[in-house]
């Protein structure tokens, strides 16, 4: 397992947090595997396929809430886009999958997909050209994420667009996508977008052994970006960054090109997001428009503040709590599990700023109220003048 | 130490909260699955099906059970949202180990459950009308299939009431696409010329209709009888039945034939402006058999409201659940196999007087009537089909289809292909 | 360094916010290694022609060449930084989440590139001139401190500080000593004194006693445009300063 | 009961008129001809759609006194048959407003008595027979001294030009009064001679017909100028033939300005409902820097309190929307001083802060809603003064809900407007908006003020909702569906400017609608939001940038 190794460089760095985090990830990685293959059913230990799909399903999120933390907890710049990035990755792994089905669709066509065949297409349209190709579909996941924001956030950071106005373009940039994308005509399946997914790799993705694997496999990433955020947040960079944050135009007069900064640190989450994006396809077995959707950018970064912005691993550890919290009321409390959420969210905001591992690493109980006012991580405008 | 041990507590937490979740301990009752939206979009239609199952397991339990054993509902929240569909599902059969699950309304939350039915070898119940091109081993669908709604409807409005020129409107996703290609198809085999058919989609929950209700009012005005086919969803009813109203598109010029519009639609709809137009079911509240009567008078009692209407889905719920309890108590058991096994030719009766089969493509027999929206927001019965008509999971009218046939009786496959004699799709090994 | 033994010329420099003139045809010129003091009474125009100076606003006519040939105009925030102008705010700006140190190492000269920095690592040399600064702004003890707890006073040194670590060829330092303690005000006075020759010091101040301490030229802006200029006494005697800012 | 003696009198007349005009037809007596009415009625219990027609005009020919009163329950659905012993009655009303139903004697017109709804079957109708009706019926209302019922029953007539009604509006015509009721016969005898064998006589027909904006007239006309597949021109007159069209083209044109015109009201209606969405944000986003995601759902709640609203006033639907207005906006505001005193005021000056809460929010109402009402559409009804078109001409309509919605609009703004600059409130908002702790130094009460702002924004949005119950459906998702709008409003026009959200609805409105035609629904919404993150770029603080040091920070 990496996470060792790296447990030990992180904590010669005295990161103890991040040595928790990793060190929680590797028993993830390696103990859920074990209870669920060793361990007999009938034990109550023993953890069943579906509890390894939802954790596997909440390590992509807690990607993308690093993704997210990165660029709001560390740059101070709310994105609502990130719906969108991480979206494009899965779309993009999607199409892998699609192709993979080859002749065992419903009608049977050895190129076109399904909903192709039926919207009576002839060929394939240019932009599926290689995605039968992994490393293409690979390739893709990073390019596509990756050149997306390159481009909006190119204009917007040259442009000085910051703070709300930020927040509101970036969501309309997923809502409108997710409009194209509910579009049959745009040739990525409408609504429905892709499902039916046989395997990956050659591997059966209806086998709970390849969903297991999947599920390392997430962690490992999920580890490795975390390694990746941490090492540019506590470099020279990364306090750059978090100067941006506090007085965006101080930094400008120490010759900082802030607008660069910003989109660097923007491509790189987007990349991230959509990583993540990849990574959750084939677990969930469907992708479709309505993960567009711009309340899953906001719920992303819910998770984020209530985990704790500005330390990585509470994004994480925020993107499996409330998961997990949804997962367990929309069950234990079909009717009303709305309003445990929502109180939820009105609770943390309220009495913990800083999320929850601000309340359980307790920095809270040195702040007195006035002074958490004046934290500007917590508002997107950087404070100068 | 113990600070950091507490920084990842939440993460611990979660870990532990699974195995609590896992470790619950199983009681001597048949679970019943419940797998419907009650937040989000689509909770304004899948609330009411959770209701029907929820009453239709209590009257089952006030006849003493089943098998002996009492039944019990397991309810959860989707909450519109496909990809927590398939988690739900999942719960459902490997947490929860239900019998049998009774779900999903959009075609999208029933693809996204498919594959777990399939992996984990469910037996789900599908109470809406859809657009067919599916016949899953797992699925008994007991909504209408094109066959049983659309074509039927077109046929009224071409032989009863003239209509000489149309207009297929649609919500943009996979049902209307597919039920307009198919009627397309039909028209053109009747002789329409292809100027005469208009076919437009709007985006879900289209709410600003009045350009698209002025041009349908435009298209009609060619001087030939013409009518619009609604495939329209859900929310994007309201606005343009009230747009129709406002500008004045009476029934009798320009019918529309709407086929996800029923009762319960109509119940958040001022329907005065609406008079005439159509509805193409299986069912109408208005239906007037003592099984109705009976199954009305027992839905207010139960919902404690003597306002609330009943619609097609709901006795798609009825029928699906009763053939479900037909069939197990003919297997003696509620093993998904064996009940599959003999679902296949159970008979129920539905609330229309006629009686709902199993077919061997997984779909059932269903009488088809036409409706005219009365003041009251209910239906006028104005056409029937003779007899029952028989579900086709793959349509007769595509040519994509034509090879294709599910039987799950002696063939065992759900997309056969007579041409070829292989069996694909999603069953496909 | 090559920014060293430049002058700043600023010439006919005119910006008008929707109609109201706050800099008016201001022409004025800092020397290599001088200390200038400008002051104004509010609303002259003092901080506007920072701002103009930096980059932050853009005049609506007139130039600003640092060195014969370097025009400031054409370039942005950070290029002028790069060029060698360094500037402290009115209201001390610090990086209130990041300690003392990160702050001066923030304002390290040198390649300030996303790349660069992410992969920097600290050198003996750049550890050496922090320390230094840390002994010049007296802030050693709190090197590890965050900056939001320091004092008014401290904050606007550490500022300071900042301007040092970038070592610019001119720095534009705007009411350094506003709401200091009297000692602060003479270490702060003797410090800016430490600068001149080896940086051109442009200060903007209010507090009278303190321009007389440290100016050996000053500027006097009234709306927008240069009154009067020379060594203090000069000015204090100008009759049109004494009408429009002594006397009023 | 004198005036209905009356009303059977003027029948009698028009009766003998009708016998009088057509010489074939013989005069009953009136007992056999009651006897034979009611045969041809009882018929109608178990006949088909096909034969109730043919039974329709037997009875129509019979020219029983009291066919008029009974085609009329029949088009109204008001016709019964009593399930014991199959009696044929009119009931006073339809069958949804009581479930005893008051009876009416076909024959006498007089009351028989009451019967619950049960024992009685009604005779459908269907839509064709509706048509039947109406026209047959219009015959009768061509006599009628009200001008606005014989318009309508010509152009009931229209519909189908048979011989019979050509007859009867020819002779109408020669008597008929009021020019706009001429007009239309005239247009209607020019319609159908246009089909005659007289050149001359279609020539004069197409020059009467040259004025109208009709569309069917327009097919008719190019129909005339089109050749038969033989080749040879379906008009064989040349001159009619050009004259044909002439007027067709003319009438195309006139019809395209008349489209475009009404494309243009699309977008102001379509912009008007976006600003109205969007004003209330524009005060607690822009005015207070609060990211209100529950402001959606203080427009559901809008919505719902109309529904209550109308609930609680039965027999009032024409009024009762004019009583939710105050009510929604007070309802609103009231919850929205409840989230500002409860929840937001702990988060000034963090904005993203209050994203979150209030999202928070927006799921607990939602929830509230769906558990109070359940989550099935709640019907709200159109007061009839708001439904129905404005004919401006036979091209062009207006629907009068979207009128009112505009007008409603454009008054809110100017309410807030006054509010905000001409009163003492209006002021101190503004103090506390551009300098808090000034406002305070000055001893405004600035927490009381945030609370009044918030109330006053939500109160805004309460009133979205009214007019949004018009529109759409009222259902816990409802606010969903717009908040995005409202924020690109919002941002669009300039956060904290009211003029930048007025133009920049206005704008997106119009925008969509121009595209829609051509791009369709989708794409046209897509483009709109590409285009406005391309002018955030140019324009990054929106249409109206907030000014001044203050704006620095934003």
């Amino acid at each position: 397992m990496p996470p060792r190794q790296y447990t030990l460089w992180i904590s010669a760095r005295k990161d103890t947090g991040s040595a928790w985090f990793l060190g929680a990830l590797a028993v993830v990685a390696i103990v859920m595997p074990i209870l669920n293959l060793a361990v007999p059913a009938s034990s109550a230990l023993h953890v069943s396929t579906y509890g390894l799909t939802l954790v596997g399903k909440y390590l992509c999120y807690a990607v993308l809430a690093l993704a997210v933390d990165l660029i709001w907890g560390y740059c101070g710049i709310l994105s609502l886009g990130h719906a969108a990035f991480f979206s494009l990755g899965a779309y993009a792994m999607g199409m892998y999958l699609m192709r993979q089905i080859g002749p065992r669709g419903v009608y049977g066509d050895p190129i076109l997909p399904d909903f192709m065949v039926f919207l009576n297409w002839k060929s394939l349209p240019w932009f599926w050209y290689g995605f039968n190709h992994f490393w293409f579909a690979l390739f893709m996941i990073v390019l596509v994420p990756g050149s997306l924001a390159l481009a909006f956030g190119w204009f917007a950071f040259r442009s000085r667009v910051t703070g709300v106005y930020f927040s509101i373009i970036t969501q309309a940039l997923t809502y409108a996508l997710m409009l194209a994308f509910f579009r049959n005509d745009m040739g990525f399946g409408g609504n429905n977008g892709f499902t039916d997914f046989k395997d990956i790799l050659g591997f059966d993705l209806h086998s709970d052994r390849v969903h297991l694997v999947l599920l390392v496999i997430t962690a490992g990433v999920l580890a490795a970006s975390y390694l990746v955020c941490r090492m540019i947040v506590s470099s020279r960079a990364g306090r750059v960054i978090r100067a941006i944050r506090d007085a965006e135009s101080r930094t400008r007069f120490l010759g900082y090109r802030v607008e660069s900064y910003k989109l660097w640190v923007f491509v790189f989450s987007a990349v991230l997001a959509g990583i993540a994006g990849a990574l959750y396809v084939p677990q969930i077995g469907i992708i479709n428009p309505s993960e567009f959707a711009p309340i899953n950018s906001i719920e992303t970064v819910i998770w984020v503040a209530v985990g704790g912005r500005g330390t990585l691993y509470g994004a994480a550890a925020g993107a499996l709590l409330v998961n997990y919290a949804k997962t367990y009321f929309t069950s234990a409390f079909p009717e009303i599990w709305n309003y445990a959420l929502g109180a939820l969210f009105v609770l943390v905001t309220l009495f913990l700023p800083r999320g929850i591992i601000g309340l359980v690493s307790g920095r809270v109980k040195k702040q007195t109220k006035t002074e958490r006012l004046r934290i500007p991580a917590e508002s997107p405008e950087p404070s100068e003048e | 130490m113990r600070y950091k041990g507490m920084r990842t507590a939440g993460l611990m937490l979660a870990i532990v909260m699974f195995f609590s979740v896992m470790a619950k301990a199983q009681d001597e009752t048949i679970k019943i699955g419940i797998l419907h939206s009650l937040s989000g979009t689509m909770a304004i239609s899948e609330t009411t099906l959770k209701d029907t199952i929820l009453m239709m397991i209590a009257e089952q339990n006030k006849k003493g059970g089943l098998l002996g054993k009492k039944l019990e509902a397991v309810v959860v929240d989707p909450a519109s949202n496909w990809p927590l569909f398939a988690e739900k599902a999942q719960e459902l059969l490997e947490k929860d180990k239900v019998a049998v699950v009774f779900g999903c309304w959009t075609s999208v939350s029933r693809k996204s459950v498919l594959p777990v039915f399939e992996k984990d070898d469910g037996l789900l119940f599908y109470p809406v009308q859809y657009e067919g091109e599916e016949s899953s081993k797992n699925v008994i669908y007991t909504g209408a299939a094109p066959n049983q709604q659309a074509i039927p409807a077109v046929e009224y409005l071409m032989n009863e009431v003239g209509v000489k020129r149309w207009v297929l409107e649609g919500t943009d996703y996979v049902y209307p696409r597919t039920t307009n290609k198919i009627l397309e198809a039909f028209l053109l085999a009747k002789g329409v010329k292809p100027e005469d058919i208009s076919i437009n989609y709007t985006p879900f929950g289209y709410s600003d209709w009045q350009a698209r209700v002025a041009a349908i009012k435009k298209f009609g005005s060619a001087g030939k009888k013409n009518a619009v086919v609604s495939t329209i969803n859900g929310d994007a009813n309201v606005p343009f039945y009230k747009e129709l109203g406002n500008q004045k598109i009476s029934a009798e010029d320009i019918p529309v034939m709407a086929f996800s519009v029923g009762e319960e639609e109509l119940s958040g709809v001022d329907t005065k402006p609406l008079v005439g137009h159509l509805a193409a079911w299986n069912y109408f509240e208005s239906i007037n058999t003592p099984a109705n009567k009976a199954f009305i008078q027992q839905w207010h009692t139960f919902i404690k409201n003597p306002k609330r209407t009943t619609n097609d889905p709901m006795e798609a719920s009825y029928i699906g659940f009763n053939l479900w309890v037909k069939a197990v108590q003919k297997a003696g058991t509620t093993d998904v196999e064996k009940v599959l096994a003999v679902l296949p030719g159970t008979e129920t009766p539905n609330l229309t007087g006629s009686m709902a089969k199993v077919l061997p493509n997984h779909h059932i027999t269903k009488p088809v009537y036409i409706g005219e929206i009365r003041a009251d927001g209910q239906f006028d019965v104005v056409w029937k089909t003779p007899g029952t008509v028989p579900g086709e999971a793959w349509s007769r009218y595509l040519p994509s289809d034509k090879d294709i046939t599910a039987d799950w009786v002696t063939l065992k496959c759900g997309n056969y292909n007579k041409a070829t004699k292989t069996c694909s799709g999603q069953n496909y090994k | 360094m090559s920014a060293r033994g430049k002058t700043l010329y600023v010439e006919h420099l005119t910006v008008s916010f929707d109609g109201f003139k706050a800099l008016n045809e201001l022409t004025l010129q800092i020397e290599p290694g001088e200390l200038r003091c400008v002051i104004g009474p509010n609303g002259a125009g003092k901080t506007t022609m920072m701002d103009v100076i930096t980059g932050k606003t853009r005049p609506d006519s007139g130039t600003v060449r640092f060195g014969p040939d370097l025009n400031l105009l054409s370039l942005s925030e950070p290029e002028i930084a790069q060029a060698g102008i360094g500037r402290k705010f009115q209201k001390p700006t610090v990086f209130e989440q990041l300690t003392v140190f990160e702050n001066l190492e923030l304002a390290l000269a040198g390649d300030k590139s996303f790349l660069k920095t992410l992969l920097a690592r600290r050198t003996g040399a750049q550890q050496k001139k922090i320390d230094e600064v840390l002994e010049i702004i007296d802030l050693t003890a709190q090197q590890r401190m965050p900056s939001r707890i320091l004092s008014h006073g401290q904050k606007q040194w550490l500022e300071i500080g900042m301007l040092l670590m970038q070592d610019p060829a001119l720095l534009l330092v705007d009411e350094p000593v506003a709401g200091m303690t009297p000692q602060e005000i003479e270490r702060t006075a003797a410090l800016l004194q430490s600068l001149e020759g080896e940086h051109s010091v442009v200060v903007v101040e209010h507090d009278m006693d303190f321009v007389r301490s440290i100016a050996k030229r000053v500027t006097v802006l009234h709306e927008g445009h240069v009154i009067a200029e020379g060594d203090m006494n000069q000015v204090q005697s100008d009759p049109r300063v004494i009408e429009v800012y002594l006397g009023g | 009961m004198k005036k209905h003696f009356l009303w059977l009198g003027v029948q009698w007349l028009f009766f003998l008129l009708l016998c009088a005009s057509r010489s074939a037809f013989p005069l009953y007596a009136q007992s056999s001809s009651d006897a034979n009415f009611l045969v041809s009625l009882g018929q109608l219990r178990d006949a088909s759609f096909d034969d109730k027609e043919k039974i329709i005009d037997q009875l129509a020919q019979s020219g029983h006194p009291s066919v008029r009163a009974v085609l009329t329950a029949f088009v109204e659905d008001r016709l019964y048959y009593r399930n014991q012993d199959q009696k044929i009655f009119i009931a006073r009303q339809g069958a949804e407003d009581a479930p005893t139903l008051n009876l009416l004697d076909p024959i006498t017109l007089k009351g028989a008595g009451s019967a619950s709804s049960d024992n009685l079957s009604r005779i459908l109708a269907n839509n064709h027979l509706r048509r039947v009706l109406q026209t047959t019926l219009a015959r009768y209302g061509l006599s009628s001294p009200d001008a606005s019922i014989r318009l309508e029953s010509v152009q009931d007539m229209e519909k189908d030009l048979d011989e019979e009604n050509v007859q009867l509006l020819r002779q109408r015509i020669s008597v008929e009064t009021d020019p706009a009721v001429k007009k239309e016969i005239a247009s209607a005898l020019a319609l159908d001679s246009l089909g005659s064998s007289d050149a001359q006589a279609r020539l004069a027909a197409v020059s009467t017909l040259r004025g109208s904006l009709r569309q069917d007239v327009l097919n008719k006309l190019e129909a005339m100028t089109e050749k038969s597949p033989d080749g040879s021109f379906v008009e064989v007159n040349e001159q009619v033939r050009q004259a044909a069209a002439a007027a067709a083209k003319s009438i195309t044109r006139r019809r395209a300005f008349y489209s475009g015109i009404e494309t243009l009201f699309f977008g102001l209606s379509l912009g008007s409902v976006l600003v109205l969405i969007a004003i209330g944000l524009a005060i607690t986003f822009g005015v207070m820097g609060v990211i209100n995601m529950a402001h959606g759902e203080l427009m559901m709640i809008g919505a719902y309190t109309t529904y209550v609203v109308q609930v609680a006033m039965p027999g009032h639907g024409e009024t009762s929307i004019l009583v939710a207005i105050p009510a929604a906006f007070l309802v609103a505001a009231l919850i929205g001083i409840l989230i500002e005193r409860t929840i937001i005021r702990f988060l000034y000056g963090r904005p993203l802060e209050t994203l979150l809460a209030t999202f928070g929010v927006s799921l607990i109402l939602q929830q509230l809603v769906r558990s109070i009402f359940t989550a099935l559409n709640r019907s709200v009804e159109t007061p009839a003064w708001m439904s129905g078109t404005l004919q401006l001409n036979d091209a062009l309509s207006i629907t009068y809900n979207r009128l009112y919605i505009v007008i409603f609009t454009l008054l809110v703004f100017a309410a807030l407007l006054v509010v905000l600059k001409y009163t003492r409130m209006g002021l101190e908002i503004r103090a506390v908006s551009q300098n808090r702790a000034m406002a305070k130094a000055m001893g405004i009460r600035s927490e009381w003020v945030d609370a009044m702002t918030f109330g006053l924004g939500s109160g805004i949005a309460g009133l979205a909702g009214v007019a949004l119950s018009q529109l759409t459906n009222v259902n816990p998702n409802l606010g969903q569906s717009y908040i995005i709008d409202s924020f690109l409003v919002v941002v669009f026009g300039g956060v904290g400017n009211l003029w930048g959200s007025m133009t920049g609805g206005m704008s997106m409105g119009i925008v969509n609608e121009l595209l829609e035609p051509y791009a369709g629904a989708v794409l046209a919404k897509i483009f709109v939001l590409i285009a406005l993150i391309l002018f955030i770029q140019v324009r990054p603080r929106g249409l109206f940038p907030p000014t001044g040091r203050a704006s620095e920070n934003q």
